[in-house]
């Protein structure tokens, strides 16, 4: 369907940075416990397109979105549907979502037509978010140390996302699993910023990084 | 190190097991776990800790928590110091030291002490009568202020970290007495989020101070118990050592955790406090009650304390804060302390109670043969370095002395209203209590126990139960079984009968901390300073860092006295955050250092910084400045080299720029045109596809605001750019434009400037060069014009190509997906390098821009119009947009307003600063009349080998020719200058154009 | 009499402070006044003080809802200075400082004026090129400035943060040497006993709620002590404005908003000079009782509630911690607000209504302290005279309409911005 | 905090809204007087009380939410989407004193 381009290598923000291992505090957890509290790591390279129509026009959108990639918008805001490993559509405003995944295509060129039917409008914003994943029991944790999201699990389960400030940078965080785990969208600009504080308030629970 | 006299054998909340060593001022002495450096203090009978603010009068340990007025030590040395830290709350851990504070040259022998004698010159506000004339207040402040302060702070770099946690819940307690933890237990057992914060290191409260039963085994058991219930709830969490400080708008409370202050250093990775912002949905608030004292003659020798205090001592400490100890309280819970000191082997002289009565506690008192002097005060305190004896007098106005190195004085409790007072409301004064109340807490805010005036104990127990479940309620949680009521044993009170001060010679502190008397609310009374806020203000009552916990009520009180008027006439001064003072540290968490605010780096950051990049701020970005090759470092001379070496070298060959910043603004929908058409001052009707527009946005008051080019790269589909500082700003507006004014029209707009990486290429080369970057594209003039837009690739990377230019030069901007940003710069440079292309920075861009005489920031300076900057031709009559309406006024087009010119030294040689005023005859002395401002300067313009400037100057185009004075009177710099126009290279724009 | 000085001190020892007198009377309102000034803060005493000193108006009374100096003029960081760039009020400003170096004598009252230097720091070269500005603009107004290099800057205020870690590396500062601090409540009240001795009535809590109006003219004014005839009024309540001139149908350039302080536990002198932060809003000193006092930006929301939130304290908090790392381990002992009375320009309105004997003197923002003696001076002129005096008389009400903006930080109109 | 209940994420800390300002004013029509543009730009009612004004979510979803919000006491009263008509619905619900 969509026309198939070689897509050029990508290069992440966090290169000068990311460094796997094992940092800060092991066993946190209490006695008996040696691992890390949370797990930290890039997922690069990632395709997100945000498409947008007028409001009113969720439904088409909806089913355009269907059609051009199997997966419908979850209803309500601040919803996820779809998969970590293949596309999800997250909520980001009103009538306008990102539509992300893992990159393995020319996701842009083939969401375009399908919006363009009815106005709705596409835009590459890949390479302008860097996603993060966070995971672990104390992830929620490291999360409370930056942003005022309430992410109990009764409320901001798996399924859910939602846009605030994280160490005062603006970001889209979702809920993956029970892990829990966490995807983070940040603009790539703030990063290595994030990236930094991120780290720096894992490591009293034990970070491994990926 | 010397022994523990006070200590008892046995009993308290101390572990005998573990002994502390420590320090205070030059001697060692030895704790125990559990200790407070308060009690450890009095454990080996030191007495003198502090002394007072103004009369530096010997002050000992007089409470056992917050609300300590005069134990304020300097704990920690170096980088740690911590000045006024109150001995009471200072858990002991090994190696601990701590000095006492203002005091030269020693705590026992201080010179200050002087102005004890001299008191009766120095009474309130002294200062505000004197220091007028000669030599000057600034002479006499210099002396002044060394004698104020209390004590030593250090701005050197604290070696710990501070953090933050946010939180959110159901029900927040705060307080872990009895009445909170029983409140926590309804909360948790419903099944709600629960937060329970307690300020000390442990829960219980006033328990941990008393020797209560609860169901017939020690009070302890039942703390234990309940505890042990919260802690395996999965949604309750409790905070130790975690004081609730404020309370906010939203129902926010704010909360200090200190997770290291009990312990040397913090542990690695452990901050030392942190911040806890916690969201609650409904607040219980179960802080207790803090006892008052009541002001007699000299009640400030060391050895008079709260009774409730030297019962905490005993009980918790296990500390005999006295051997003879007399007992003065106009309220029932003064016989308890009574009782326990007997029971723990203090001789007891006799209560003192001004109160004529005989209710239950009097009878167990004298059951256990302690004497009660009825209607009597204590009127005297004697001793100047700790209590010897205090002056009893009798209801028939007799005097006896009583030896004693303790008085135990309870002036009655006042519920701790803090928190409930942050958001406005006033607490109410309740006559039969003789105390404040909590005032209209407002729904999402409960008070439980004595924090609301109830006493006993299975009392504030069950009031803890009632006011959860009246939260739970309000939240719908369902209705479940209260926990059974605990038997305790109470016997009946009688009511407490307000007693302030006890008339007499000698000094009546009110509040120690200040040294502000019952003569200095008088005096200030007398001077007309009536209102209780003048009266704080004027004789700082309350303003210590204790804020007046034990000294606000009985100050206005004698207020009311003096007016005459009832206690609730006088009202009270306002309670603000924090309850107890907090840390800068903590409020600012992580964000320090470079972390202070986040940084933003550019997709190319990591080759700018390879390639000896000096980086600038701009807002939250980093932009290379310029360029230092090796063997240059960072001195002026090398500085000036390396920019104009990017400067020649761009203008004659090619130099490639970094201009991600610039903010980028997709726009989508077919009403695009409407939108750029009411945002700008000029026309985008007739933009075709493939093609860009520079454009000028106003405010809505007719200033011009922001400043970029729109590019048209589809039929419905629009690229705009904005300056750096205004990307931020200008997507709002379009936001709200679209949702707010205009929600008909249809347009989406995306802010993309973190996608695309941008570059810009220019010089005379950059034809070339782009030629040879660009996969098989036709960048010839006809195919690529001034102001045109190709969509291509660039090493197989997507690109789109703008033939726009700032530095007025042959130029192309690139953008890449910011992914592919190094990778395509590096092909750039790489292909480049032939034709001499160098990257070059923000210095050398705005050189080159001011050439051109292209405005930028400081000409856009939020007072300028589009005339102002010779833009007068770009405002279009055709239609309306944004600012237009207010752009007429006489204020704007003013014909003397100070419009754009170029300017050059006369000489030749002589740099016009920026910032240097323009004036007419250097001469001139003060006042001189202004004729404008030189905006923009280029130390050195390298292609006419001069410096040249940009200035905004009265009269503008019609003085070319003219010279004027750069003024710069703050480095005696006057420099003539000749008016030019602003175009100083190329102003036919042929090299744009070529 | 009772005239203030030491050995007043010493005499009124001897006879234990008792024969002290009232700083001020407390008189009821009589039925009418030739001029009647509303609000008993700071400015309101100062223009009361100063028509009864310069200029012969008959009676006059300052009506003050609560208690005297308990708007803003209670609760300001002190900070008085005259580094202003503008003409529409630099010489304003400048004569306002003039008038503090004398205050003290001038009212027979310490108000403990400390020229202690004001200090900008820069982050950037246009910052440093707009203080460059400024100060050059001062100085050729005759009024003190110096523009200090990092080193420079470095030398005064060691403790700075002049490490690699700096966020915002500081490039220099601006100096104003005889700019400094004032003691906030002895101005009030030291004003208060200097306009009383003159004659002038300080009605305290009383509070204006209404005004009776005939043509263009207020006759009376309705207060919570009752009704009070009048000649003309002048309004000086600062974050209040709106609150009258609402009551008089007049729709005013002017927003209120909080901006919060705070004071840290007393400590020995530890700052010596006021300075201020340039990568963000934060300014600090250090009273004479000990306590550090700081402030930074509004909360950016309109408020009449006198105190802020949280967000807007951690940044406080942070930016001073950016500037003096080592405040780190200071502790705040309190903090609070004030309603300012934002205008659209930034700067103050000081001079004529469109109501014949109303004077208007509003729209301080946060700047209004270091403007009391000069408000005062300036506007008893203009109410006495009926027109404003040379160096307020760009400060007008109409200045918006005819676009006379005096916009020192180039904001435009968005009176939370300035 | 002030808790704004943005109409798309639900109670939020205003931290993460900018606050845009007064939202009684209506932009005037272009070919309105001056006098009458002069009053959109420059005057407010600035009322103590109930405030009618924007916040957007900027750190959130990027709404514009209309908020009452009481600025004597910070309480929000009623939050909403611009369209929405949130005086009038308080003074049905009788929250609001007409007048006001
Ligand atoms: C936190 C903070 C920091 C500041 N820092 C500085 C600084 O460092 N330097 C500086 O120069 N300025 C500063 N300012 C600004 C400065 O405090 C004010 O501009 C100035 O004090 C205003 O004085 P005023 O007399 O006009 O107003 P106020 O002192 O507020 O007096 C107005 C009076 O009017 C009374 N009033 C109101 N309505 C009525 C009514 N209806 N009837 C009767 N009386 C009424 C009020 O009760 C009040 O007492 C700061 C302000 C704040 C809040
Ligand atoms: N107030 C009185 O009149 C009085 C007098 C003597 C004894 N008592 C007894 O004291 C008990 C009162 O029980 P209660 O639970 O109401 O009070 P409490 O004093 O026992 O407990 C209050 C708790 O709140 C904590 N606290 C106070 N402010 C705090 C804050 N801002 N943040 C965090 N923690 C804070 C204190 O550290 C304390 O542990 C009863 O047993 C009563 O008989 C009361
Ligand atoms: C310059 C200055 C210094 C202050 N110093 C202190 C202080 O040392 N102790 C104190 O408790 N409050 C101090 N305050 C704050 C006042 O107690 C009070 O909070 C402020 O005037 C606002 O009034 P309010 O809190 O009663 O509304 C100071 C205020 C100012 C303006
Ligand atoms: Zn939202």
């Amino acid at each position: 369907m969509a026309e198939t381009r070689t897509l050029p290598p990508r290069r992440s923000a966090l290169v000068s940075a990311l460094k796997p291992g094992t940092f800060g505090t092991l066993g946190s957890d209490g006695p008996g416990s040696d691992g890390p509290g949370v797990t930290l790591s890039e997922r690069h390279p990632m395709s997100v397109v945000q498409v947008e129509g007028r409001i009113g026009q969720e439904a088409a959108l909806g089913d355009a979105l269907e059609t051009a990639i199997g997966i419908h918008p979850a209803d309500g805001f601040n919803r996820v549907s779809g998969d970590e490993d293949g596309p999800r559509i997250l909520w980001v405003g009103p009538c306008r979502w990102y539509v992300a995944e893992p990159e393995s295509r020319d996701l842009y060129g083939a969401l375009r037509p399908a919006m363009g039917k009815f106005g709705g409008a596409t835009v590459d914003l890949s390479s302008g978010r860097t996603v993060f994943r966070l995971s672990g029991h104390d992830a929620r944790r490291v999360l409370a140390k930056g942003c005022s999201l309430d992410t109990h699990s009764s409320t901001f389960g798996p399924g859910a996302c939602g846009q605030t400030g994280l160490f005062h940078v603006s970001v889209l965080i979702a809920c993956v699993d029970e892990a829990p785990t966490y995807e983070i969208y940040a603009a790539r600009g703030y990063a290595l910023s994030l990236w930094e504080s991120l780290v720096d308030a894992s490591m009293e629970y034990g970070l491994r990084v990926d | 190190m010397s022994a523990q006299d006070r200590r008892l054998p046995q009993g308290g909340e101390v572990d005998r097991s573990t002994p502390m060593r420590f320090r205070f001022d030059d001697r060692d002495y030895q704790g125990l776990a559990g200790d407070t450096l308060a009690s450890a203090l009095l454990a080996n009978d030191v007495r003198l800790v502090g002394r007072s603010f103004k009369y530096h009068r010997p002050r000992g340990i007089f409470s056992a928590g917050p609300e300590e007025p005069n134990a304020l030590v300097e704990l920690r040395t170096g980088a740690r110091i911590e000045p006024n830290t109150r001995a009471t709350t200072i858990e002991l851990y090994d190696g601990l030291e701590a000095a006492s504070q203002h005091r030269w040259p020693s705590l026992r022998w201080d010179v200050g002490e002087v102005n004890n004698l001299v008191s009766d010159f120095l009474p309130a506000g002294f200062y505000y009568k004197t220091f007028m004339g000669w030599p000057g207040w600034m002479f006499w402040e210099h002396f002044i202020r060394k004698a104020a302060g209390m004590g030593r702070g250090t701005l050197d770099p604290d070696p710990d970290s501070y953090d933050k946690m946010n939180a959110h819940c159901d029900v927040l307690v705060i307080g872990g007495g009895p009445a909170g933890l029983s409140a926590a237990l309804v909360a948790g057992r419903s099944g709600a989020r629960v937060i329970l914060v307690e300020e000390t290191d442990g829960f219980g409260g006033r328990l941990r101070g008393e020797r209560e039963t609860i169901d017939d085994k020690p009070a302890r058991h039942w703390v234990a118990s309940t505890l042990a219930e919260l802690d395996g709830m999965g949604d309750v969490t409790l905070l130790r050592r975690t004081t609730a400080f404020g309370r906010y708008d939203g129902n926010v409370v704010a909360a200090l955790e200190r997770r290291a202050d009990h312990l040397a250093e913090p542990p690695e990775h452990i901050s030392r406090q942190r911040l806890w912002t916690i969201r609650a949905r409904r607040i219980v608030l179960a802080a207790g009650g803090i006892e008052r004292h009541i002001a007699f003659a000299d009640n400030d020798r060391p050895g008079v304390m709260l009774a409730g205090a030297a019962r905490t001592y005993l009980n918790r400490f296990a500390v005999q804060v006295g051997k003879i100890a007399t007992v003065f309280a106009n309220n029932d819970d003064g016989y308890r302390t009574a009782l326990d000191l007997a029971a723990g082997g203090v001789e007891i002289n006799a209560i003192v109670d001004p109160r004529e009565h005989g209710g239950t506690w009097r009878q167990k008192a004298e059951t256990a043969g302690i004497d009660v002097f009825a209607g009597a005060v204590v009127s005297r305190a004697h001793g100047r370095l700790g209590l010897v004896g205090v002056d009893v007098r009798d209801a028939s106005g007799k005097n006896r002395f009583l030896a004693s190195d303790l008085l135990a004085v309870s002036g009655g409790w006042n519920p701790n209203v803090h928190l409930t007072c942050h958001l406005g409301a006033k607490p109410v004064w309740d006559n039969a209590l003789a105390t404040f109340l909590p005032g209209d807490t407002g729904p999402d805010m409960r008070v439980a126990g004595s924090a609301r005036g109830l006493a006993g104990l299975g009392t504030c127990i069950t009031d803890g139960y009632a006011q959860a479940r009246a939260a739970l309620d309000d939240l719908g949680y369902s209705k479940s079984a209260l926990p059974d009521v605990p038997v305790t044993d109470e016997p009946q009170e009688e009511p407490v009968q307000a007693l302030w001060q006890v008339p007499g010679k000698g000094m009546r502190f009110v509040d120690y901390q200040d040294d502000v008397k019952v003569s200095d609310i008088a005096l200030a009374n007398r001077e007309g300073y009536q209102s209780v806020e003048h009266l704080k203000r004027y004789t700082t009552l309350g303003m210590g860092t204790d804020q007046g916990k034990t000294a606000n009520v009985i100050g206005l009180a004698v207020l009311a006295e003096e007016r005459g008027l009832p206690i609730d006439k006088v009202g009270t001064t306002t309670f603000r955050p924090p309850y107890t003072p907090v840390t800068f540290g903590a409020f600012v968490g992580r964000e320090t250092g470079l972390h202070y605010q986040p940084l933003r780096r550019s997709a190319m950051h990591d080759w700018h910084v390879a390639n000896g990049a000096t980086f600038v701020n701009a807002g939250h970005w980093l932009r290379p400045q310029y360029y230092l090759r090796d063997g240059e470092s960072d001195v002026k001379a090398d500085i000036d080299r390396a920019i104009t070496r990017e400067v020649t070298e761009t203008r004659g060959g090619g130099g490639i720029v970094d201009v991600s910043t610039l903010g980028k603004i997709d726009l989508q929908g077919p009403d695009t045109a409407e939108l750029l058409n009411r945002l700008y001052i000029n026309g985008w009707k007739t933009l075709a596809v493939g093609k860009a527009r520079y454009g000028l946005m106003l405010r809505e008051d007719g200033h011009v605001w922001d400043d970029g080019t729109t590019s048209r790269l589809g039929e419905n589909h629009y690229f705009m750019t904005t300056t750096t500082a205004n990307a931020g700003p200008v997507m709002s507006h379009i936001e709200y434009a679209l949702q707010v004014l205009w929600p008909d029209l249809d347009v989406k707009a995306v802010s993309v400037t973190e996608h695309w990486a941008a570059m810009a290429i220019a010089g005379p080369k950059s034809r070339e060069a782009l030629a040879a970057v660009l996969d098989d594209v036709d960048v010839s003039n006809d195919a690529l014009p001034f102001m045109g837009v190709v969509e291509c690739t660039l090493a197989g990377i997507p690109a789109r190509v703008f033939r726009i230019s700032f530095s007025g030069e042959l130029a192309y901007e690139i953008n890449v997906a910011a992914d592919c940003g190094e990778a395509a710069w590096e092909h750039v440079m790489r292909t480049g390098a032939p034709l001499g292309i160098l990257p070059y920075g923000t210095e050398a861009m705005g050189i080159m821009r001011i050439e051109k005489g292209h405005v930028a920031g400081p000409e856009l300076d939020g007072r300028t119009t589009p005339a102002d900057l010779g833009l007068g031709r770009m405002v279009s009559s055709k239609k309306p947009f944004l600012g237009a309406p207010m752009l007429t006024r006489e204020g704007l087009t003013d014909t003397d307003r100070p419009s754009l010119v170029g300017l050059v030294p006369v000489d030749g040689k002589s740099r016009p600063r920026a910032g240097a005023v323009l004036i007419a005859d250097p001469k001139a002395v003060p006042p001189v009349d202004k004729l404008g401002h030189v905006t923009s300067s280029a130390y050195l313009s390298p292609n006419l080998d001069h410096p040249i400037a940009l200035g905004l100057l009265e009269g503008g185009m019609a003085r070319e020719g003219e010279t004027v004075w750069a003024a710069f009177p703050l480095r005696d710099e006057m420099i003539e200058v000749r008016v030019t126009g602003p175009v100083f290279l190329d102003p036919d724009g042929e090299r744009m154009h070529g | 009499m009772s005239e203030y000085s030491v050995l007043r001190l010493i005499a009124n020892t001897i006879t234990g402070h008792a024969n002290w007198r009232r700083a001020w009377r407390d008189p009821e309102p009589r039925k009418s006044y030739d001029v009647i000034i509303v609000g008993g803060g700071g400015h309101g005493l100062a223009t009361a003080f100063y028509l009864a000193k310069n200029h012969r108006v008959g009676s006059i009374a300052v009506l003050e809802k609560g208690w005297l100096g308990g708007g803003n003029t209670g609760r300001n960081t002190t900070i008085v200075r005259s580094n202003y760039m503008l003409e529409g009020h630099a010489h304003f400003y400048e004569k306002s400082l003039q008038l503090w170096e004398q205050l003290s004598r001038e009212l027979n009252y310490n108000v403990m004026f400390s020229q202690r230097g004001v200090l900008n720091l820069g982050h950037s070269d246009a910052q440093m090129d707009g203080f460059a500005r400024r100060g050059n603009s001062m100085r050729l107004n005759g009024i003190d400035a110096e523009l200090l290099d990092r080193d420079q800057v470095r030398r005064r205020i060691p403790y700075l943060d002049f490490s690699d870690s700096a966020r915002f590396p500081i490039y220099g500062g601006i100096l104003q040497p005889r700019g400094g601090t004032a003691r906030h409540d002895a101005v009030a009240w030291g004003l208060a006993r200097g306009a009383d001795r003159l004659g002038v009535d300080i009605i305290q809590n009383c509070e204006v709620t209404g005004f009776k109006t005939q043509g263009n003219q207020i006759t009376a004014i309705e207060t919570t002590r009752g009704e009070i005839g009048c000649g003309k009024v002048g309004f000086a309540v600062a974050g209040n404005t709106t609150q009258l001139t609402s009551k008089l149908g007049l729709k005013m350039p002017i927003e209120s908003h909080v901006l919060q302080a705070f004071v840290t536990e007393p400590v020995k002198p530890l700052i010596d000079s006021v300075v201020t932060f340039g990568a963000s809003h934060f300014y600090i000193s250090q009273s004479d009782k000990g306590g550090l006092v700081l402030g930074g930006d509004l909360d950016f929301y309109n408020s009449y509630a006198q105190r802020g939130n949280m967000p807007t304290i951690e940044h406080v908090m942070a930016a001073g911690q950016a500037m003096i790392p080592g405040l780190s381990r200071m502790r705040i002992l309190r903090h609070w607000g004030g309603v300012m009375d934002m205008s659209m320009d930034g700067s103050p309105i000081i001079g004529t209504s469109p109501i014949d004997n109303l004077y208007l003197n509003c729209g301080w923002c946060y700047g209004g302290f270091k403007a009391t003696p000069g408000s005062g001076w300036v506007f008893a002129h203009t109410i006495a005279n009926g027109e404003p005096h040379p160096i307020n008389a760009k400060l007008t009400l109409d200045r918006f309409e005819r676009g006379k903006l005096i916009d020192e930080g180039g904001k435009g109109p968005f009176p939370g911005h300035h | 905090m002030i808790i704004i209940d943005c109409p798309y994420c639900g109670p939020r800390d205003h931290a993460e809204f900018t606050y845009v300002g007064d939202a009684a004013r209506t932009r005037p029509a272009e070919d309105a007087s001056q006098a009458t543009w002069f009053d959109y730009v420059y005057l407010r009612d600035n009322p103590r009380g109930p405030h009618l004004e924007y916040w957007q979510h900027s750190s959130g979803c990027r709404a514009m939410v209309k908020v009452l919000r009481d600025t004597s006491s910070h309480r929000v009263l009623a939050c909403g989407l611009p369209a929405d008509q949130l005086e009038a619905e308080q003074l049905e619900a009788g929250h609001l004193e007409a007048g006001q």
